[in-house]
């Protein structure tokens, strides 16, 4: 669950790229986050991944309040959450493989139970043929693609995803948003911003549409594809 | 931590070491010259105070005993002597002995004149080496006071200026030793710190996808340990073969062997154990903490 | 002009991205290519900008041979091209301003003529209040387009956009894909790489396909805006 | 270039030595202690050369003249003497002189013995010292085939022994420096590659947009030249009190002063502005090239 409460975010060079922003996710819950360029809508992803903190208000994650939460407990916040970042941040000194393993690893999972998810999940985002290749070795939507593997293996309470079809051709795009749809019906909370308003038309479900710091819009619509009887 | 994971690390630490051969290569360097420098210095300084304290050894001070007091009383009065607690060693030199040497030292003008000089006017002495060589001019005063004891010529002078050249070199080499303790330590650290530097943005990711410190602290420190012990290894090797290089000049030319005694430097054999130890310890503790302080930097996020 | 013969690029890790291709873009066209996620569309970017070199065939871009075209010359050929690459590469110590000024320092434009030009083409692309701000302190989209208005600030001869639009919401797009068009008229040959079809079904124009590392499709349709009468 | 493009070019070089101040200040801190380390060396060989030159002057000949020659022939004689290449200074020592110190030496029993001489055995010598030590047994032998000439006493074994210390500490104090030199080469190139390697995506993007390679280099050339220079500045101040210290405690040591000559050191103001003059210099160079130099292995793009 995400919980903000009258949050405010004012980066040190004065930009107020958030204002008493109010917005409660329950588990389970699957929206789209969109907005124009510069809205906010990274800025309440860094807040919910404590990778910066409010400048006003309180955060509530998955049971941790973020302004109280020790340093040492932000890793355990973390393992909570799988996040596709809008620049990717693949670790470039390692594959694929390794990239997507490296979550579980730090969970001290089985060997064994490594060596089966990865190169399942590899598969689901299409990628089992890169598995052995560097991020440096792939195209942008390749690259954005392992982001989402890496985000989904170690089958998170909560899915950020940050434009994960941005650098992705529409067919693929549509299947991806399907997997976090279906991965969101097993009891995943996901949160997915996008500037496609396609797939949002598309797909339908909650939106909240963020502008200029302030949230403009949060209402569940009814997708195109529901309609049409995929 | 399951083995499974530890193992991993492990492997992570060593990976990393030839993806980023070029940072490695350079820590290696850096540990190895550091080691070289402080080890060379402290084997040169060992070596220093060795050949003073050979030098002081050799310092006598002669002590002059009354007329024919007999080989009994001579023989109690060496064992005074040899009491006394500064005293290492105690030899009679007796006056015949001491006019032939005198005689041989002269020039012939100087012989001539003694021709005619029927009786040895020298008197016995006995050769007294001191333990500690600063405590020379205290241990002549107390033999002085012995009974039958007539004079006591010490070289207190030359005592005195080979404790302050020996205690000045000490300053000096201390000095040294220091000043390049702290040198190492700042290339170290600048050294590894630039090597993490570059790796800042990774260590960041680690943290985003929820690893803690420690585990991404293991494979830094790993990897900085391996590289000091290998730095240390090479250091050993080159340190040897500086060390017999000086040890062989040393013991080729004679005419320093006659004045330092060869005898006075410790051949590399003795030392190696503790020389060899002293470096592994040094170069994995340096590598380690050096490169995982450094990795803790970027940890904050 | 930019003239691709039988041209093939295979990577040291052995994919074939490309497969002799033949293409031929003359001055003042204007050409969208798409093509699916990891189909070659960079690849063939990174070839007309000889960050890599053709595996065979030959590759003429604004009368450069690239094939034999020495490492002293490239600057002169980098210089007549402006682009924007899918993963932005800001200068990360250069502000915004400095980011798109630092193109004119390198052809030794007059301080007069930056002080001008710079501010101009950095409000083109919405971005005046950020002048002075650094990359990392910019959203996505705003990153994105400091790299369109570095492509553009020296009036280059051939502008080559890849996913200029990957970050950036629907309204921006057609505004962007608007200001390149009227750089186009004004003789300027444009390249843009998008998955963004909405994009491509409205402007219209010349379509390049790739497809696995080959030309599928190649033709020019008509715009909807042209029809719609915008 | 325009002039605005070469202030541009020269405040990027500025400006970057605060962006990326972590690595000027690795940089910094190995130049700074590389000069220290080389000059500090190169000073300490100066003066040793310097105090084994004074103990060489201070070492002489004794040459003894026949008995009776006349004041006029001994003074003919002196002037053939110094006439020699090699001899810097002939002093006179008539044997009246060499029997007061003589006596002045002698135990009271030595002085007993003599008593009775009534005639003074010595001889008149001359004390010859050298200009080259090494040449010292050259010099006796054309000596004594002078006329009048007796005998030559001259320290060869004494000179010997000082120019083999002289030759090895030579030999090992170049080594030294040759060794520090190469080690601070490696460590400042290791920096220099390590900080620039941490900026090496923006070299990148700047060949990719255009660049030329000197246009790349340029700020980088002049960001190790000032970071150069301001290290060879610390560094100076540095050698300036280390140095100052040391030549302090040569002065107050009474002891040691008589060893050595205090004149025999530098005072360090006598060589200030050749010290400077190297530090700035090779400060300079040393920044400037190595920063560049590790930034073109970037520029392959
Ligand atoms: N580190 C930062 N320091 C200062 N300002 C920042 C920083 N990060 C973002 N901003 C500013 O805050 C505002 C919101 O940024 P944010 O990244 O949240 O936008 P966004 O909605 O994700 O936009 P986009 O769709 O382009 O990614 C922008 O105006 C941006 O310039
Ligand atoms: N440096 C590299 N080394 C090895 N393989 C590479 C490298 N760069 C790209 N590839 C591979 O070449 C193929 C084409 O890549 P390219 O970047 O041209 O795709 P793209 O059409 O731009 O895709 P996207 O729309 O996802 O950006 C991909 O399969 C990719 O994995
Ligand atoms: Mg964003
Ligand atoms: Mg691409």
């Amino acid at each position: 669950m995400v919980e903000f409460k009258d949050v405010s975010v004012t980066y040190s060079s004065g930009v107020d790229a958030l204002n008493k922003v109010n917005l409660k996710i329950k588990d389970g819950d699957f929206a789209f986050v969109v907005g124009s360029s510069g809205a906010g809508k990274s800025t309440l992803i860094k807040l919910i991944l404590k990778e910066i903190d409010a400048t006003e208000g309180t955060v509530m994650v998955n049971g941790f309040n973020l302004s109280k939460l020790r340093r040492g407990k932000v890793p355990a916040l973390r393992r909570t959450i799988g996040v596709v970042f809008q620049d990717f941040r693949l670790i470039p000194t390692m594959t694929v493989y390794e990239n997507v393993a490296f979550v579980l690893r730090v969970i001290d999972a089985p060997a064994k139970y490594i060596r089966s998810r990865v190169p399942y999940v590899i598969s689901l985002v299409g990628l089992e043929d890169k598995a052995k290749s560097y991020p440096t070795e792939l195209s942008g939507g390749e690259q954005q693609r392992v982001a989402l593997a890496r985000a989904l293996v170690n089958d998170p309470k909560l899915i950020i995803a940050d434009e994960p079809t941005g650098n992705i051709d529409p067919a693929l795009s549509y299947e991806i948003v399907d997997l976090l749809r279906s991965i969101n019906e097993c009891g995943t909370t996901v949160l997915m911003v996008t500037h496609e308003h396609d797939l949002v038309r598309y797909f339908g479900g909650r939106i909240i549409n963020i502008n200029k710091g302030v949230i403009a819009f949060d209402e569940v619509i009814g997708g195109t594809n529901r309609n049409e009887g995929k | 931590m399951k083995a499974s994971s530890a193992r991993y690390l492990v492997g992570q630490g060593m990976k990393s070491i030839w993806r980023n051969r070029m940072m490695s290569f350079a820590s290696f360097c850096i540990i190895l010259v550091s080691l070289l420098m402080v080890g060379m210095s402290v084997l040169v300084t060992i070596n220093l105070n060795r050949i003073i304290s050979g030098i002081e050894d050799q310092s006598e001070a002669a002590v002059t005993i009354k007329d024919d007091i007999g080989e009994d009383r001579q023989k109690a009065l060496q064992k005074e002597i040899e009491a006394l607690s500064n005293v290492a060693t105690v030899e009679f030199y007796s006056k015949d002995e001491a006019w032939k040497n005198m005689k041989k030292d002269m020039s012939d003008e100087q012989q001539d004149l003694f021709r005619y000089a029927d009786d040895n006017p020298l008197p016995d002495t006995f050769r007294v080496t001191v333990k500690d060589i600063s405590l020379m001019a205290d241990t002549s005063v107390q033999i002085e006071l012995l009974d039958d004891v007539d004079s006591v010529k010490s070289p207190t002078q030359f005592a005195d200026v080979l404790v302050s050249i020996k205690n000045i070199l000490m300053i000096i080499m201390t000095c040294v030793i220091a000043a390049l303790i702290v040198v190492c330590l700042i290339i170290i650290s600048n050294t590894t710190r630039a090597s993490v530097f570059a790796r800042r943005k990774e260590i960041n990711i680690m943290k985003y996808v929820g690893a803690t410190n420690t585990f991404i602290r293991i494979p830094f420190f790993i990897e900085g340990m391996v590289v000091g012990i290998f730095a240390a290894g090479a250091a050993l090797l080159l340190t040897k073969f500086a060390y017999e290089g000086v040890y062989n000049i040393f013991k080729n030319d004679m005419s320093l062997w006659s004045i330092l005694g060869i005898d006075n430097l410790y051949p590399f054999a003795k030392m190696f154990v503790k020389v060899t130890a002293s470096y592994i310890i040094a170069g994995a503790v340096i590598g380690a903490l050096g490169t995982s302080i450094s990795a803790s930097k970027h940890l904050k996020v």
